[in-house]
């Protein structure tokens, strides 16, 4: 008998309005002990609906309508809410795709690690911690005896992300269900909370439910796919068929998503003689007031240069914290640095936004990474891409609605959702509204902070060409802020990589990947997995 | 996504009953404050009973006062202040308050700071003292007692749109817009307002009853209202003789503001909702 | 952390000073501006203008007012706050006895109507949407927009006139045993609860639901945890910010907001005092009022962050 | 005496109740049943005393009493000179004597005075009762006397009757029990005068009145400014057996409906003054009852001569027509009043003429009235307040009278805070209100007088103030009146002053409370209840 059986499970989930739509129709399939099966698909296919089923949990507004979900024998859509809370925790037990969001922020980190011990009252507290400090060990944290005296903000999130696996681990469950659980992590963090991931697995031999959007991923962890599109299975097998011998379509478009396409110079780029559009010199820049030194409380970057020229792309890459988002920032106008300065078109920009022009404003945009803030949740879709057509080109009625539609249609959106607020639209689309609203501007740099991040595979794939387009037709130069390598190998000339602060190289997009020289960048490169199940273990552990 | 409803439906606007409701009782004083002078039987001065506190008759539909007069025609007299003073007042004190706080939220630093402290300096005055020497000022007046009201309501708003609008001033889109070089003026009202009105508006729906209330111990410091009309609360307060008798003339005034100030709070509570679905 | 509160500490105490000295002066301007003075008030009818002079005379109030203002203003500095002009007692006697009144009735409420606040508004969060949810919301804002002394006269009608349970009027000042202090509080106390407690019920149920929708409270649930349990270890500690701030807004009014209360029940406190004051013009005795009821204010809102501060961990350094 | 108290009481009156009784009606039903007609408790109890017989109540020593007042402040002070509310007289009643007293009668009686001699009226001689003792064991004396009454003379005291005290140019003891007075004029009414509560008797050179020392029939023991204050039996009182009353407790409770309240639940035996609205629920309750008094207490409505629009003939007279009467008798009053014809001097009062009748509302006279003064339409402010009493409720009878007549009074309600010192005798058409004064003298040459401090509506007429002069020397009763007559009519008809009715005091008691008897000078037996009353055992 399998652990895990679902069949012909049906989810409803009622609009606002009132209808009733049917976003899971009819999934089925199982997960044999032991075994980790990987639900693969973009946004608004359902895993994450499916997932939280196996736990008897169904979002506010969704409802299962039909079909069982049987753990180990037992139906949780029959049994009532009492018998699953039994179950949640000790028989299976989940791991948040952002921990950061699913710690409690007000509590010890041990007080929540151990709670589910203090829930089903599985042992005395004392063992519980101690069971604990174990699979922090096991997990490979730092200071295991300690960091769970700690708060959710005081520690990094690969490390939150491996302490909601003890969390989820510390009930012996004999099903974990993973909710994309690397996607907000760094490529070089990745590769460790996968890696301890698959060494607790395998130990503690527990079936598992691996949801992601990222097959690389996947391919390191799972032994069979499931692939998702629109709330129906597709395609499923063991992993290795899955990638070597996909069937289906829609699986092929997901394989192709990894190719990593070369950059192709831009259109005329080549004939032009290459001229700086914006060129950025020593900034230093930081939070908190400035200290006697002229250094800002906590300093972000440190003496950083670099230049954009017409027509090409900037990639910068480094983990978080390596100051590369303060870089946009700053260029941006938004954080005035304490020394350095920025230059558009050979004219010096005043540090702060306030002190500069409409035009330089207008001529340099910034998008990003979480559309989801970025964009007012209470402005519709036509607001937000109108206003700049309104702030910097006085558009107004007919006009602006007009350009707006051509907006939506250079950004692949259908006209229609001009109506929407951007909480009604899926993750792709919002990314797609967010850049609308910057080429609204028609600028001529336009800085990328992570837009692909937040995103599916395929969806990603979709952008980066969209943007590549929209260079070609309205000679744009963009500097593209990300930690996902594959993405600026995809469209960048000239590579970036930041650590701390400080740049530490700088290569040419041919270089990619292996041309990188120091350890940083090597380490960064060789983390980016590969469609490969070997992978994984293939790396060094150094590395990690 | 082309599965989309069309767009009837989106623009379409989704009311429940208790907010229709509401709403009705809200919009049936509205029209009682315009045309009740009209529909009042009797002067609202006059003594047409001799009893007094006298029952509930087919002549005086809601019994008589103290002195005999028509409660009813008192009360309908007395819409036109109850309702109509409140809601402006508490309207100007949310208006200002919120302009305010999101202003200070935005500008911060020493505006911020200095603002607050000063606020706090008037919200602890006392408000007799305060309604006394605006009388003893610039005499009273209807459009003074207005002012008044607003003036003791505004520190409360300030400090909870200030406390909502901090949050919602560190979002990225705020970001954006600065970025795109917007004036304090448009951050406020079309970033900032538009994701703090849900709260702002029920805290007014609650300020509006304690300025219904407030509205008839100011009018005891001669502050507005004038004899021989009377608001609703100030009907409560000179009938309250009639409480042991249950007499109808204490009862329908609180019946009244009551039914007024619930629905005001339920309509808020309750107000349309744009529909529009996701089926993504 | 500590470090960090007492420095929070020290500095709303130079604001609250600061605060405290705009306030005096305001307050000074405005009861200069009320027209006639002590003298005038406390011979009322028989004021002839003579009898007025004279008084005026004999009381000093013919210094110019700023020369009076700086006179009170430096006796503060040094401890003194003056003596009344109305019957030239000292104010620390006049006010001593009657701010314990205050303290205690505010102190009674608040142990009683915080607690209830609390519940209804977290229970009310809790089932959400729900009859319960609905029957509170509405009932809360039924029972304040019924004025206070309606309130006040109808407890005192039923509890005293009828059932004869409850003593009509509550002297502080001849409490025998506790037992007696409760049946003297029990109206006092009830009618305020009904006044105070709609604004932290409103504010503690949205705090909560907003609380209730994050991640980590789903979380919870999924790691097998009772309702209860996630409202209360989960959802609570996150809302007790803002709800401290609603509370200490609520309660800033037992201080000076009390007055209808005082004069039905005949208790004898502050915020009658300061009426009393205003009324014959007791230019001393309003200052000092002022001044207790502003520091009041401000000690709450201060106590309401500092609360929140550690509350939060984020927050302590 | 209290036979006055009754209005329009006829005979076939006594037979409707002596009917009512027959039929077996209760001592409630026919009391309720006066008060219909305007009658209150005290007199009614006369009628029924005619119609069925009353017993002799005897006294009863002991017992506790609480009284509550309706008003108090901070302000509140036993420094007879300074005495303002009525909380303040009835304490100093308790703690002080005067030299004279007026019984229910409004007889002067002699309290610390042996007798009071004058032959001219002008130079008065004033003999103490030996043996009296203040409360700290000091006798008095002349000294004291003398020191009491030359107080008032001085600014710096703030006295309430400065004004009036004046008069007495030259004050000296001439003997160890001796004081002799002596008048700027002859003014035949000095005893009375001394009756008013101000003129109490403190000890010679007291500053500091915190101790309440004085030779009261109670010495204090406690006393709070606007909470409470307690005084216990003074067992060396001069009278022959004291007070009755162990100890008594008083303070105010200014919200008339918790003041009732507080009776009905028992927390009080005695709750002053109450509104005639709640004596209908006094009535509904057992073991409570009511003691009426009518003093000279009025609520006048003041239109200024020497100003628009009181200075256009004819409107003045216009508002005295259109004050009707009768309404605010019955609606506002509940028949706990006794209409007036504009002139100060109650019905109670041996001067009082009675030939002068009260105008009857005559809308149309006043109609053309006003429109002779081509004030017809004009609006007119009515400056009124809750310091007045009834003042807002009479503002809006005649509001809605004149509405009526296509005249607009426009209502202007005035806080209570500062009203005397800013809108009374200043505004052009207000609201005043008149605590019952002993003599007609007093009244004219505080209200009327052309150098009146008080003179609410500018009234100046030389002839008037030499009447007033003429009357004061004058020793013989009958041409006292004669004069005082005229002057009624005078004032009535000349000064800008519209006295609607005298109202009625009632104070609601247990009927454990006896001895309370009404007073012309107002209500609690001119304030001065405490050493008369007694609790059942």
């Amino acid at each position: 008998m399998p652990l895990v059986d679902v069949r012909d499970l049906k989810v409803e989930a009622r609009t606002d309005a009132g209808r009733r739509i049917e976003i899971i129709r009819g999934v089925s399939f199982t997960v044999a002990e032991g075994e980790i099966t990987a639900l693969i698909g973009e946004s608004g296919s359902g895993k994450t609906t499916i997932a939280l089923t196996l736990m008897g949990h169904a979002r506010s507004g969704c409802t299962i309508t039909g079909g069982t979900v049987e753990l180990a024998g037992r139906d949780l859509v029959a049994m009532p809410e009492s018998g699953r809370q039994q179950l949640r925790g000790t028989e299976v037990a989940y791991i948040p795709q952002s921990a950061a969001a699913a710690f409690n922020p007000a509590q010890r980190l041990i007080d929540q690690v151990v709670e589910v011990a203090r829930i089903h009252r599985l042992m005395p507290m004392a063992a519980a911690r101690a069971k604990a400090v174990e699979l922090f060990r096991a997990l490979a944290l730092p200071e295991p005896e300690t960091i769970g005296n700690r708060y959710p903000h005081q520690v990094s999130g690969g490390q939150l992300q491996r302490l909601a696996a003890a969390m989820a681990l510390i009930g012996g469950p004999r099903l974990v269900i993973f909710d994309e659980p690397t996607t907000a992590l760094d490529v070089t963090t990745q590769i460790e909370v996968l890696r301890a991931f698959k060494t607790v697995m395998k130990q503690g031999s527990m079936g598992g439910v691996y949801v992601s959007h990222d097959l690389a991923v996947v391919a390191q962890i799972a032994d069979r796919i499931v692939v998702l599109k629109g709330g129906e299975v597709q395609e499923e097998g063991p992993t290795e068929a899955i990638l070597h011998c996909a069937r289906h379509p829609y699986t092929r478009e997901l394989l192709a998503a990894f190719e990593p396409l070369r950059s192709d110079a831009p259109a005329g780029a080549a004939n032009r003689p290459p001229r700086p559009v914006v060129e950025v010199k020593d900034l230093v820049a930081g939070y908190g007031p400035l200290g006697k030194d002229g250094l800002p409380f906590s300093v972000a970057l440190r003496k950083v240069s670099c230049r954009l020229e017409r027509g090409r792309n900037l990639g910068v890459v480094g983990e978080s914290g390596s100051g590369k988002s303060t870089l946009a920032r700053v260029i941006a106008g938004l954080l005035p640095p304490a020394s350095g300065r920025v230059q558009l078109d050979g004219r010096e920009l005043a540090a702060s936004a306030r002190g500069r022009s409409k035009d330089e404003l207008r001529r340099m945009q910034i998008v990003f990474q979480l559309a989801d803030t970025a964009l007012n949740p209470a402005r519709s879709v036509a607001d937000i891409v109108g206003r700049p057509l309104t702030f910097y080109h006085g558009r107004k009625g007919r006009a602006r609605e007009a350009r707006v539609d051509e907006l939506l249609d250079m950004v692949r959106l259908p006209r229609a959702l001009r109506h929407r607020l951007p909480g009604e639209l899926s993750g792709g689309q919002k990314q797609r509204v967010n850049l609308a609203r910057a080429l609204a501007a028609e600028p001529a740099v336009v800085l990328c902070d992570e837009i692909t991040s937040a995103l599916d595979s395929v969806v990603a794939a979709a952008v980066i060409e969209l943007l590549k387009e929209l260079q070609r037709e309205l000679d744009l130069s963009y500097i593209f802020i990300s930690h996902d390598l594959s993405t600026v190998q995809a469209i960048c000339d000239e590579v970036m990589v930041m650590y701390k602060g400080e740049v530490v190289e700088n290569l040419t997009a041919d270089q990619l990947p292996d041309g990188a020289r120091h350890a940083y960048s090597k380490l960064l490169f060789a983390s980016v997995p590969k469609l490969d199940t070997g992978w994984l273990d293939s790396v060094p552990a150094t590395v990690a | 996504m082309l599965s989309h409803p069309p767009l009837r439906r989106r623009s379409g606007f989704q009311v429940n009953a208790v907010g229709l409701a509401a709403g009705a009782i809200v919009l049936f004083w509205a029209i009682v404050a315009l045309v009740g002078p009209d529909l009042a039987p009797h002067p609202p001065g006059e003594i047409v009973d001799f009893d007094f506190y006298g029952p509930v008759s087919a002549r005086l539909w809601m019994g008589s006062d103290y002195l005999g007069r028509d409660i009813f025609s008192r009360i309908l007299m007395g819409a036109r202040y109850t309702v109509g003073i409140s809601l402006a007042a508490v309207c100007i004190a949310c208006f200002s308050g919120i302009v305010l706080g999101m202003t200070a939220a935005v500008i911060g630093g020493w505006f911020d700071t200095l603002l607050s402290r000063f606020l706090d300096a008037l919200s602890s005055i006392p408000s007799k003292l305060f309604g006394l020497v605006v009388v003893a000022a610039v005499g009273s007046s209807i459009p003074v007692l207005v002012l008044v009201l607003a003036v003791i309501y505004t520190p409360g708003s300030y400090r909870f749109a200030r406390a909502l609008a901090v949050n919602s001033n560190t979002m990225d889109y705020v970001a954006v817009a600065r970025a795109r070089g917007e004036g304090t003026g448009y951050l406020i009202t079309q970033e900032i307002l538009p994701n703090i009105a849900g709260p702002v508006l029920a805290d007014l729906g609650l300020r509006f009853v304690f300025i219904v209330l407030l509205l008839s111990g100011l009018s005891f410091l001669g502050l507005g209202v004038q004899p021989p009309y009377a608001d609703w609360g100030s009907l409560v307060r000179e009938n309250l003789g009639g409480l042991p008798f249950a007499a109808p003339a204490v009862i329908f005034p609180c019946l009244a503001i009551a039914s007024l100030t619930i629905s005001v709070n339920l309509l808020i509570d309750n107000l349309p909702v744009r529909i529009r679905d996701r089926s993504d | 952390m500590t470090g960090q509160i007492t420095l929070l500490v020290l500095g709303r105490l130079g604001v609250a000073l600061i605060t405290l000295v705009i306030v005096s002066f305001v307050v000074f301007g405005a009861t200069e501006m009320l027209p006639g003075d002590v003298a005038q008030i406390l011979l009322g009818q028989a004021a002839t203008p003579e009898a007025v002079a004279g008084l005026r005379e004999a009381m000093h109030l013919n210094e110019p007012a700023l020369l009076r203002y700086a006179h009170w203003l430096f006796g503060l500095a040094q401890g003194h706050l003056g003596t009344s002009y109305a019957n030239h007692m000292p104010i620390a006697g006049l006010i001593g006895g009657r701010l314990m009144n205050t303290l205690q009735l505010a102190a009674v409420t608040t142990v009683i109507a915080v607690p209830t606040a609390l519940f209804l508004g977290i229970t009310a969060a809790m089932y959400q949407g729900t009859l319960y949810d609905r029957v509170v919301t509405t009932t809360i804002v039924a029972v304040i927009s019924v004025p206070e002394f309606m309130i006040a006269t109808m407890a005192v009608l039923v509890f005293a006139v009828w059932l004869k349970w409850l003593p009509a009027l509550s002297f502080a000042n001849d409490v025998a045993s506790f037992g007696e202090l409760l049946r003297i509080f029990a109206m006092p106390v009830i009618t305020l609860c009904c006044v105070i407690s709609a604004q932290m019920i409103r504010m503690t149920r949205a705090a909560v639901i907003d609380a209730l929708k994050m991640p980590y409270v789903e979380m919870a649930l999924l790691k097998g945890a009772s309702r209860s349990r996630i409202v209360l270890h989960h959802a609570l500690p996150n809302a007790i910010g803002p709800i401290v701030n609603a509370m200490a807004l609520s309660l800033s009014y037992l201080l000076g907001g009390v007055i209808i209360v005082e004069t039905i029940f005949n208790y004898p406190g502050i915020a009658k005092l300061m009426v009393d004051a205003v009324a014959t013009r007791d230019l001393p005795l309003i200052q000092t009022c002022a001044m207790i009821f502003c520091f009041g204010y401000l000690t709450l809102i201060t106590a309401a962050d500092i609360i929140a501060i550690l509350s939060n961990p984020r927050l302590r350094r | 005496m209290t036979n006055r108290d009754i209005t329009n009481w006829t005979l076939a009156d006594d037979a409707m109740v002596a009917n009512a009784l027959r039929r077996g009606a209760t001592r409630r039903d026919i009391f309720r049943l006066l008060l219909a007609g305007g009658v209150g408790l005290a007199a009614g109890g006369t009628i029924l005393a005619r119609a069925t017989s009353a017993l002799a109540e005897t006294p009863v020593r002991g017992g506790h009493m609480r009284a509550a007042g309706w008003s108090s402040s901070t302000s509140d002070t036993l420094d007879p000179a300074k005495a303002s509310l009525s909380t303040d007289y009835v304490r100093c009643c308790a703690l002080y004597n005067r030299l004279t007293f007026l019984d229910e009668a409004g007889k002067v009686q002699m309290e610390l005075a042996e007798a009071i001699e004058s032959d001219d009226a002008k130079v008065w001689t004033v003999k103490l009762k030996s043996g009296v003792t203040f409360h700290d064991g000091k006798t008095l004396s002349a000294d004291d006397v003398a020191f009491s009454l030359r107080r008032h003379l001085d600014k710096a005291v703030g006295s309430k009757v400065n004004s009036i005290a004046k008069q007495m140019v030259g004050i000296k003891a001439t003997g160890p029990l001796t004081v002799q007075v002596t008048l700027q004029a002859a003014n035949a009414d000095l005893p009375t005068i001394l009756a008013m509560h101000h003129f109490m008797i403190v000890a010679d050179g007291t500053t500091d009145f915190s101790a309440g020392n004085g030779t009261g029939a109670f010495k204090l023991e406690s006393f709070e400014p606007g909470v409470k204050s307690n005084m216990l039996r003074y067992e060396n009182y001069f009278k022959p057996g004291g007070a009755h009353l162990d100890s008594f407790e008083y303070f105010a409770i200014p919200d008339e409906t918790a003041r009732v309240n507080a009776l009905l639940s028992g927390d009080i035996h005695l709750a002053a003054s109450i509104k005639p609205q709640s004596m209908r629920l006094v009535e509904s309750q057992s073991g409570v009852d009511l003691v009426k008094s009518t003093s000279g207490n009025y609520t006048d409505l003041n239109m200024r001569l020497d100003m628009s629009p009181g200075d256009k003939a004819g409107f003045i007279e216009g508002v005295k027509c259109l004050l009707n009467r009768e309404l605010i008798k019955k609606s506002i009053m509940r028949g706990l009043a006794e209409v007036a014809n504009d002139q100060p001097i109650p019905p109670m009062n041996a001067y009082h003429n009675a030939e002068l009748a009260p105008r009857a509302y005559d809308p149309e006279k006043a109609r053309s009235l006003f429109k002779k003064a081509g004030l017809l339409g004009q609006a007119i402010p009515v400056v009124a307040s809750e310091a007045a009493s009834a003042s807002v409720e009479m503002a809006t009878v005649l509001q809605q009278a004149g509405s009526e007549i296509g005249m607009k009074f426009e209502i202007q309600r005035e806080p209570s805070d500062g009203y005397w010192s800013n809108y009374w005798l200043k505004a052009p058409v207000h609201f005043g209100n008149i605590n019952p004064r002993p003599t007609p003298d007093i009244l004219f040459s505080l209200l009327y007088d052309s150098t009146a401090p008080w003179n609410e509506s500018h009234y100046k007429s030389s002839k008037f103030d030499s009447m007033l002069a003429e009357a004061r020397g004058e020793l013989d009763f009958a041409k006292r009146k004669a004069i005082y007559d005229e002057m009624q009519v005078m004032v009535s008809n000349e000064a800008g002053t519209a006295i609607p009715v005298f109202l009625s005091n009632v104070d609601a008691k247990t009927t454990r409370l006896h001895g309370l008897k009404p007073n012309p000078l107002g209500g609690q037996m001119g304030y001065a209840m405490a050493e008369y009353v007694w609790l059942d055992a």
